[in-house]
């Protein structure tokens, strides 16, 4: 039975995919990615991936849908013709035939799995995937944080000069007792109380910094798209603080480590000091849940812009 | 007795969730479109949820039962109203 | 078998997303078929990491790295693809011009 | 039990084909967006399914694909307003 629910798994995401590709519009090709993004968020579930399912969900579901959206709101309905077929064909079939010849063709491995289950209560976290996270590759994730940084100074590098210091995107207007203002009303409580939970319960059960951001940022976005709230100037010292406060707070441990290291051996650079590894997780991953948060909401909303 | 009725409720909530599907395939233009997609589909999340309660393992999966329905239901509603204006000017 | 069957999707998507980033011409098509390129490898890469029977998290946090990673490199994009229409009124790259 | 739940999750999402079809066939924009909703609706009891077959962990996804289901909605109805920062109902209205 769970054979033949991962075939039709398969099959639907594929026939959304090639749907996704080959649409007439390019309307219909934005839709048709959002519903693959909830049927690969499925594929994860049935991997055991929770984690990577719930941020599958929360980025697929969620910021995609709205990122591509507004895009497409901004551009006229033009369509531009596809080129030939038969190289762009020939090149993805082979691609595709050399990766599943080399999927098949791999040899068995128990992999990382039980290795990082038994390390991980001492390294402060008891989920495994965020004990690799925030402890094991902590240099990968540190280093990701950052790399949301400079795609939102990229994004920010492409408004316009007049537009300069205005809060993100375009001011929005609502109907105030309209269906969109209420609605804007009641989803953000919870919404935030989801996002809390997922970083909350990361330590222990699926979730984590990144699904909880991504929750959060989406829950922002929906307040500003209500007209309930002004997103801050870009020019704002506390936005701007609140954007690199977790990657600081990050690095500053991991500095402490490399200080400690000095007279006591085992501490070293991104080490956590197992005694406290529990508590220090908890509050990078606060801090860090916050700046993602509030960069994956001004990447998705663009560059500041005037009515012009 | 708790199986029995699992499988009673999520049987019916499969009709409902086949016929919001049907509806959405069938109906002639995108206003009763709507009708299936947002009556007939949460009906059937909500009888698949209530036959999955008697399954669940505790009260926070209970809770979270719950949530998910309520969720649903307040996003289906406004979705619907957003959407049906947007379609009444599309066809003008 | 069945992480089997999830690993060849991955493998394909791979493939469909490739076929789609070099055939269409409008920009944000190409911003959508990279995404699936993208998701396709990490279906990939998670079915690789289960076919020890366990679920392997090292791979799972790779990914959701990637993933983030991902969504931020799209927003860059779909902010650049916005930014080429603004300058110059095309949807595609003046040398897919016909 | 479980053998019931994934044979439900099988059809559930078998029949999620059909919205697959509207979205694209449309004809609207409209209905291509509900089908997609109704994909979202759809998508949440399959994980309910998978949940009760097998590990109710799973449950957090469903909670959190219930959450974000509208907002695409939301960002959709959004963008057919002039600049894509109005309000559907004062456009109809005006």
């Amino acid at each position: 039975m769970t054979l033949a629910f991962d075939l039709v798994l398969c099959a639907m995401i594929v026939g959304a995919a090639i749907c996704a590709a080959v649409a007439g519009t390019i309307f219909a090709a934005a839709v048709f990615f959002i519903v693959y993004g909830i049927f690969v968020s499925l594929a994860w579930l049935r991997l055991d991936a929770f984690d990577v399912a719930l941020a599958e969900a929360a980025m697929g579901a969620g910021l995609t849908g709205i990122l591509l959206l507004r895009a497409l709101g901004r551009m006229p309905a033009s369509e531009d013709r596809p080129g030939p077929a038969l190289a762009p064909a020939l090149a993805g079939a082979g691609l595709a035939l050399a990766l599943g010849w080399a999927f098949l063709a791999l040899p068995e491995s128990a992999g990382l799995g039980p290795v990082v289950r038994n390390a991980a209560p001492g390294a402060g976290a008891e989920n495994p995937v965020t004990a690799v996270l925030l402890a094991f590759r902590a240099w990968d994730t540190l280093l990701e944080t950052i790399v949301l940084l400079a795609a939102l100074l990229g994004v920010w590098a492409l408004s316009r000069d007049e537009a300069w210091g205005l809060p993100p995107g375009l001011p929005q207007r609502v109907r105030p007792d309209g269906v969109l203002a209420g609605f804007g009303r009641i989803l953000p409580p919870i919404g935030a109380v989801v996002g809390v939970y997922l970083v909350w319960a990361g330590t222990s059960r699926p979730g984590g910094a990144f699904q909880g951001g991504t929750v959060l940022a989406a829950v922002a976005l929906l307040v500003s798209m209500a007209g309930l709230a002004q997103a801050p100037r870009v020019t704002s010292g506390a936005l701007r603080l609140v954007l690199v406060a977790g990657p600081l707070v990050f690095l500053g441990m991991a500095f402490i480590g490399a200080v400690l290291s000095l007279w006591q051996p085992g501490a070293a650079f991104l080490a956590l000091p197992e005694a406290h590894a529990k508590s220090l997780i908890l509050g990078i991953e606060l801090m860090l849940t916050l700046s993602i948060a509030v960069t994956l909401a001004a990447l998705v909303a663009g560059p500041p812009e005037d009515r012009a | 007795m708790g199986d029995v009725f699992s499988v009673i409720l999520t049987s019916a909530a499969l009709l409902f969730y086949v016929a919001g599907t049907v509806g959405l395939i069938r109906f002639p233009d995108t206003h009763s479109r709507l009708h299936a997609l947002t009556k007939a589909d949460n009906l059937g999340l909500g009888l698949l949820i209530l036959g999955l309660m008697a399954q669940a393992d505790g009260w926070v999966t209970l809770g979270k039962l719950l949530l998910t329905w309520v969720l649903a239901l307040i996003a289906a509603g406004a979705a619907a109203q957003l959407v049906a204006r947007t379609a009444l000017g599309d066809r003008r | 078998m069945n992480v089997t069957v999830l690993g060849l999707c991955g493998a394909l998507l791979v493939g469909i997303g490739v076929f789609a980033f070099l055939w269409q011409r409008h920009l944000l098509r190409r911003v959508l078929a990279f995404n699936v390129i993208g998701s396709g490898i990490f279906l990939y890469l998670g079915a690789a990491g289960a076919r020890g029977g366990a679920a392997d998290p090292v791979p799972h946090a790779l990914i959701i790295t990637g993933i983030v990673v991902a969504l931020s490199a799209s927003a860059l994009a779909v902010a650049l693809v916005l930014a080429h229409l603004h300058a110059s009124s095309a949807t595609r790259l003046p040398e897919d011009e016909p | 039990m479980s053998g019931w739940f994934m044979f439900l999750a099988t059809v559930l999402l078998l029949s999620l084909a059909g919205a697959l079809w509207r979205v694209w066939s449309g004809p609207s924009q409209a209905d291509r967006m509900m089908a997609a909703q109704l994909v979202g609706t759809g998508g949440v009891g399959v994980v309910l399914l998978l949940a009760a077959a097998g590990d109710w962990a799973m449950i957090d996804v469903a909670v959190v694909l219930a959450l974000l289901a509208a907002f695409a909605a939301v960002a959709f109805v959004k963008a057919q307003t002039p600049q894509g920062a109005g309000d559907p109902e004062d456009d109809a209205d005006g």
